[in-house]
């Protein structure tokens, strides 16, 4: 396919989308790779420091933390993958609709994205959070909502964009009705600025998730949250403090990975953009 | 109207609200198109010209209704020759099977192709949107196409960013010629290309209109082009056409004032040709504020007082030729002479 | 410009009456009985049906909102279901701590990124601009409580310099305020060089260039002054993502802000107070991206003149 | 025609290295320019007639590179190669709007938007001469009158956005003249206008070249602007000169294929005989892959076997009157 053999033309995207592709790896197969019960309490072991058996070190409760680490990376997988998808669905039909549709519906839809757009994502998933509770299925719903204006505000975008297209209004001379535009002619346009912006947002949905978590509004312990875990080192940070090493590193390296990636994947879809980067 | 009309606009108006705020409320109107009269015989061809902003673009989608008119009549002959349909007033099914008659070639020739439909495809779009033929008849119909506008049948497989830009107009003629239509509206078909390109293109066009019996309706700001293609010409200021005559009597025997002018601003390839230009002072004004009286007198040398106050009739001021101005009798207007 | 400010404030009417119907419905939306969240888990059901009854939860639904919001108009927020204080009494003082922090916070990033995204436009593509990019690049990779963790660490534990949490010196401020401006630093970073790469494109730095204008010309007064109309508008939205941010700082080094309020409440379930912090968030959003959207008009003439 | 050229330009080349490959954009162009003569340049889009312009102001920057020639100008009593200038050094500005000015296709993006029109022209007269704020803003002034802008005082004032396209070419116009260039560098500075404004603008400069006596560099697409601007005119494709000579010769005598082609593709408002127009068949080769020999002869009508292989060079043909094609010469 042309775009992975244009992809793979960027050396840092690729390195990164390898490095991408193996944390999504260990997140599919946590189960069974982490070395111990991430859950299992250990009392005689608890604080001890990095060795050779625990890489890591373990936490107050004995717990092995790179298990621990291990298997947060499924749960942040999970909950912004869901998330991510959550945005989408929920943002493009609303965004296509509102832009096809025009007029007062278009003007007053976006007035209040363009409102909810002003307020940072981490206000909006604290509030929906609120309602939505504290779980797995709260924070995806919690995200996705916070998330899903700025997936309006492009699925209209392009709507509007192919609306002004040539190659649309020959389908109207040639008598063509709006159902056949949508599909032949505005859907194919709008699925590749939507994956570009799914993948630039994702490190964004990755750090909110933890956020939330840190906070102690994401998903709730013993489930393990990199965020959380951190929020839990802090308290020890005087004695233990290597218990920031793996949550801090593996959220880092994530979000860098993911960033790079959607720096890549948007190089490769709009070569157009490279100039000016 | 006689029998060999086929298409008869009649008071064309297009007005484009602006609208402010969320409410949307109309603040005021841009008059793009205020009262055209024109009607294109079959065979023939009608030239549209005039700068930018004077309504000739969206003359051409109104007649399509491409863009809702604002009000008037667009009298059209229809697939049984009989009589003139309204498009203006057509229903979406009437409309429909009226698009299988008009099609449009556009300026652009890079919006106007789908980047992610092949050529093929393009070219067999409007039968696909009809419900005529099947796949492979469509397939073999668009070759066929292909061919008759300069282009190969390996290239139907092809996306359009391979092609150039005199290719890709010859591909949107293509499309354009795919439901066997009467009348095309041809909307600055060259102006977005190259010297050496845009003669191909006007070849082209020739060829096909006596290949194919088509009856063009030309618009373009470019009044040599104009002047070549056309058996008519209408020149259009501000939303109404100004003047209409056959291209040799309206080029030799301009009528309103601002044709003349016009003419004498076009730039002629040619060092010893030296025409005494006539200067057209400022700039055309808003069309959302039309000045009173003749949309033309703040421009005008010859304007007088009642061109400020009145506005002049369209009217017939000598055989076959057409103006709206209130001197039009009077003035000695400087044409072009033949060489 | 001034029916622009007018109709600005006048849009503030109703995103106000708009928020205060969302806090109405959050009563609702929450899964739970409102009362028993008013009174608190524990209550005994005596108060709850003394709650029900005075906040009406008995009466339909358009009584209770024209009653709400009647109340809150008055300024009256309710009262917090521990302290017993009215939710405003305990929600102002909150208000300004949050502000110096965000202030300090946006001043430290506003700074920081105009320079290094200037800096990085001027010399685009060369080695300079690659530190810059890769070091903006790890700053928006570290999210404030990976970098306020290490910024304990290193500045309060292991150097034993810096207080670790409070405000009560200006030695307190340091900490917070770097460690939130420079995530917003990082990211501010990449948008005013990638608005300053942008600009330098332009036809009319060429104009500038063909005058003969020296490059110090070209750079900071005829592309900085284009770039700073986008400049403008992500500085406003930095300022909001700064309080965002502050959500999650004053709840690392103990800062007593309307954030880590809200969320301590959150945790408590004291919903009135819930309800009081995010009113006023929302109320300053709006105000702030108010104030963006007119000094955006006062710095592009195409909107000033016309 | 014996009096020293105000500026020659020698076997000039301007790649553009990018990640697609090397564009040849300008491959080997030679010209001068008298002073206060006018030269057109002409040729369709991609012949490298812009990058030419833009090398002869110095301002050609990454990833575009002068590979190699000369454009040798006199200034303040010597001889400067400005293809050896730094193009962000003292010495170049020091020539840009003094010696040469430039004008742009587009107006609009041309100006500056943020700044009032009259202090765009401030700037250009205080970056080049000692003289105080108050004096620069008369002259220039007196410059947006002289260029035809009703109400100058008013109009200095202004903002380009709420000129017309027109008055905004004029304002350019003004700027560029503001320090007496001695060569004017006009890049389609009508294209983008009307044809009604297009003629005012050309009248404006044919008046402001008499007045100020400068030199005029005036590039376009147009053979009709050419014609009534010009008094030399040189033809480019693809990154070459392939005609060059006095305007009436060009038009009158065409001697390379390609400006015949060119004549006789464009339909002539003079003449009514003309039902077909003799169009030059194929597209123009993109600069990154230039075929081998003469880039016109895959679509030349007369190409020869020798056309393919060996590059021709410009040789006279009549008196001042080049073309690059071996029709008119005889291969050694």
């Amino acid at each position: 396919m042309e775009f992975l053999r244009r992809y793979r033309r960027d050396t840092v995207g690729l390195f990164f989308g390898v490095l991408l592709l193996i944390l999504y790896a260990v997140a599919l197969t946590a189960h069974w790779i982490t070395p111990a019960d991430p859950m299992a309490v250990n009392l005689r072991e608890v604080f001890s420091p990095p060795s050779a058996k625990h890489w890591l070190g373990t936490d107050q409760f004995g717990r092995d933390v790179l298990s621990r680490v291990i298997l947060a990376t499924q749960v942040t997988v999970k909950v912004t993958s869901f998330a991510c998808l959550f945005a989408v669905l929920v943002g493009v039909p609303i965004g296509m609709f509102v832009g096809y549709r025009g007029g007062w519906v278009e003007a007053v839809a976006m007035r209040l994205t363009d409102m909810l757009l002003i307020f940072p994502i981490i206000m909006l998933a604290i509030v929906i959070v609120v309602v939505s509770g504290p779980t797995e299925t709260g924070v995806v719903i919690a995200l996705g909502i916070a998330q899903a204006p700025t997936f309006i505000r492009i699925a209209r975008g392009v709507t509007l964009a192919a609306k002004e297209e040539l190659y649309v209004e020959a389908a109207i001379a040639a008598g063509s009705g709006w159902p056949h535009i949508l599909v032949r002619h505005i859907w194919p346009n709008i699925s590749t600025p939507i994956i570009v912006q799914a993948t630039l947002t994702l490190p964004v949905f990755v750090l909110n998730a933890s956020a939330l978590s840190y906070l102690g509004l994401g998903v709730q312990p013993p489930t393990p949250e990199w965020g959380q875990m951190l929020n839990e080192a802090k308290d020890h940070l005087i004695t233990s403090p290597y218990l920031i090493v793996g949550p801090a590193l593996a959220l880092v390296v994530f979000v860098l990975s993911a960033n790079l990636v959607g720096d890549a994947v948007q190089e490769t879809l709009n070569p157009k953009l490279k100039k000016r980067k | 109207m006689s029998d060999d009309t086929l298409l008869e606009v009649r008071g064309l108006r297009k007005y484009f609200p602006i609208r402010k705020g969320v409410l949307q409320r109309t603040v005021a109107e841009v008059k793009a198109v205020d009262g055209v009269d024109l009607a294109v015989k079959i065979g023939e061809t009608v030239g549209l010209v005039g700068e930018s902003g004077c309504g000739k673009t969206t003359t051409g989608r109104a007649i399509l209704r491409l863009t809702e008119p604002t009000s008037g009549e667009i009298l059209f002959r229809g697939r049984d020759d009989a009589r003139m349909i309204d498009v203006a007033t057509a229903s979406p099914a009437r409309l429909k099977e009226l698009r299988r008659d008009m099609q449009i070639i556009f300026q652009d020739p890079y919006s106007s192709l789908n980047p992610r439909m092949t050529v093929g495809e393009i070219v067999a779009e409007p039968l696909q949107i009809q419900g005529l033929m099947g796949r492979a008849e469509r397939e073999a119909r668009a070759l066929d196409l292909l061919k008759a506008v300069g282009l190969s049948e390996d290239h139907s497989r092809r996306f359009p960013h391979e092609f150039s830009g005199g290719q890709r107009q010859r591909i949107g003629i293509a499309r354009a010629l795919a439901l066997n239509p009467k009348l095309i509206i041809c909307d600055e078909p060259v102006s977005a290309l190259d010297v050496s390109i845009q003669a191909q293109v006007i070849n082209l066009l020739q060829d096909l209109q006596e290949r194919f019996g088509l009856t063009y309706l030309f618009i373009a700001h470019d009044l040599s082009v104009v002047k070549h293609i056309s058996n008519r010409v209408a020149v259009m200021y501000l939303g109404r056409i100004v003047e209409l005559a056959s291209t040799r009597e309206l080029f030799e025997n301009p009528k309103h004032p601002y044709t003349e002018a016009l003419m004498s601003a076009v730039p002629v390839a040619d060092p010893d040709f030296k025409v005494e230009r006539i200067p057209l002072e400022g700039d055309v004004p808003s069309p959302v504020d039309p000045p009173k009286g003749c949309h033309f007198h703040p421009r005008c040398r010859y304007a007088q007082d009642i061109c400020r106050n009145e506005v002049p009739a369209y009217r017939q001021v000598a055989s076959a030729h057409f103006a709206s101005c209130h001197r039009a009798d009077e003035l000695g207007l400087r044409g072009l002479k033949s060489s | 410009m001034t029916r622009l400010i007018i109709g600005r404030l006048l849009f503030m009417v109703p995103a106000a009456l708009g928020i205060i119907t969302f806090l109405f419905a959050l009563f609702h939306l929450i899964p739970g009985d409102p009362a028993i969240m008013l009174a608190g888990d524990n209550a005994p059901r005596s108060v709850v049906d003394a709650i029900r009854e005075a906040y009406g939860f008995d009466q339909p639904l358009h009584v209770q909102y024209g009653r709400y919001m009647a109340k809150v108009l008055q300024g009256d927020l309710g009262i917090s279901n521990y302290s017993r204080d009215p939710v405003v009494n305990s929600v102002i003082p909150r208000i300004i701590n949050t502000a110096q922090l965000a202030f300090l916070s946006m001043l430290f990033a506003m700074i920081v990124s105009l320079v290094l995204g200037c800096v990085s436009a001027m010399y685009w593509n060369r080695p300079l601009d690659k530190v810059v990019t890769v070091v903006a690049l790890l700053g928006i990779c570290t999210p404030v409580f990976v970098s306020g963790l290490l910024a304990i660490y290193f500045f309060s534990i292991y150097l034993g310099w810096l207080p670790i949490s409070g405000m009560s010196s200006w030695r307190h401020f340091i900490l917070p305020v770097i460690t939130l401006g420079a995530f917003q630093a990082a990211v501010l970073t990449r948008m005013v060089r990638s608005c300053m790469v942008d600009a330098l494109g332009k036809d009319y730095i060429v104009t500038a260039r063909a005058k003969g204008a020296p490059e110090f010309l070209v750079v900071f007064k005829h592309a900085l002054r284009n770039a700073l109309l986008p400049i403008v508008t992500l500085f406003g939205l930095g300022l909001g993502h700064t309080l965002g941010g502050s959500v999650v700082t004053e709840t690392i080094f103990n800062w007593p802000g309307l954030g880590r309020l809200m969320v301590n409440s959150i945790l408590t379930r004291d919903l009135p107070i819930t309800q009081g912090a995010i009113f006023f968030f929302a109320m300053i959003f709006i105000l702030v991206n108010m104030i963006v959207d007119l000094v955006y008009a006062w710095v592009d003439p195409r909107i000033r003149y016309d | 025609m014996s009096v020293d050229p105000l500026i020659e330009v020698k076997d000039l080349k301007v790649h553009f290295h990018t990640e697609d490959g090397v564009a040849r954009a300008v491959d080997g162009v030679g010209f001068s320019i008298a002073p206060e003569r006018t030269l057109g340049v002409v040729g369709e889009s991609g012949c490298g007639k812009s990058v030419t312009a833009r090398a002869v102001m110095g301002l050609i920057e990454a990833p575009g590179k002068i590979e190699q020639g000369e454009i040798l100008l006199r200034h303040n009593g010597r001889t400067v190669d400005i293809a050896k200038l730094d193009p962000r050094g003292a010495e170049i500005r020091g020539i840009r709007g003094t010696e040469i000015a430039m004008i742009f296709q587009e107006p609009m993006t041309s100006l500056n938007p943020v700044f009032r029109i009259g202090d765009q022209i401030v700037e250009a007269i205080l970056l080049h001469e000692k003289i105080g704020r108050a004096a620069a803003r008369e002259r220039a002034v007196e410059l947006l009158a002289a260029v035809g802008i009703p109400l100058p005082r008013q109009r200095f004032e202004q903002f380009p956005h709420q000129l017309s396209g027109g008055m905004r070419q004029r304002a350019m116009i003004a700027m560029a003249m503001s320090c007496n260039p001695k060569l004017l560098i006009a890049d389609e500075p009508t294209t983008a206008l009307d044809v009604t404004i297009q003629a005012q603008v050309m009248d404006l400069m044919n008046a402001l070249r008499r007045d100020f006596n400068t030199a005029i560099m005036f590039i376009t697409h147009d053979l009709g602007v050419i014609a009534g601007m010009a008094d030399d005119v040189v033809v480019m494709y693809l990154g070459r000169i392939v005609e060059s000579g006095p305007v009436r010769e060009i038009f009158r005598n065409p001697k390379h294929p390609y400006t015949q082609g060119l004549m006789g593709s464009i339909p002539s408002l003079a003449d009514w005989g003309v039902r077909r127009l003799t169009a030059i068949d194929g597209v123009v080769p993109s600069p990154f892959a230039v075929p081998q020999g003469c880039g016109f002869a895959p679509r030349c009508p007369h190409a020869m076997e020798i056309c393919r292989t060996r590059s021709p060079d410009l040789a006279e043909v009549a008196p001042g009157h080049a073309a690059a094609c071996f029709l008119n010469q005889v291969p050694t």
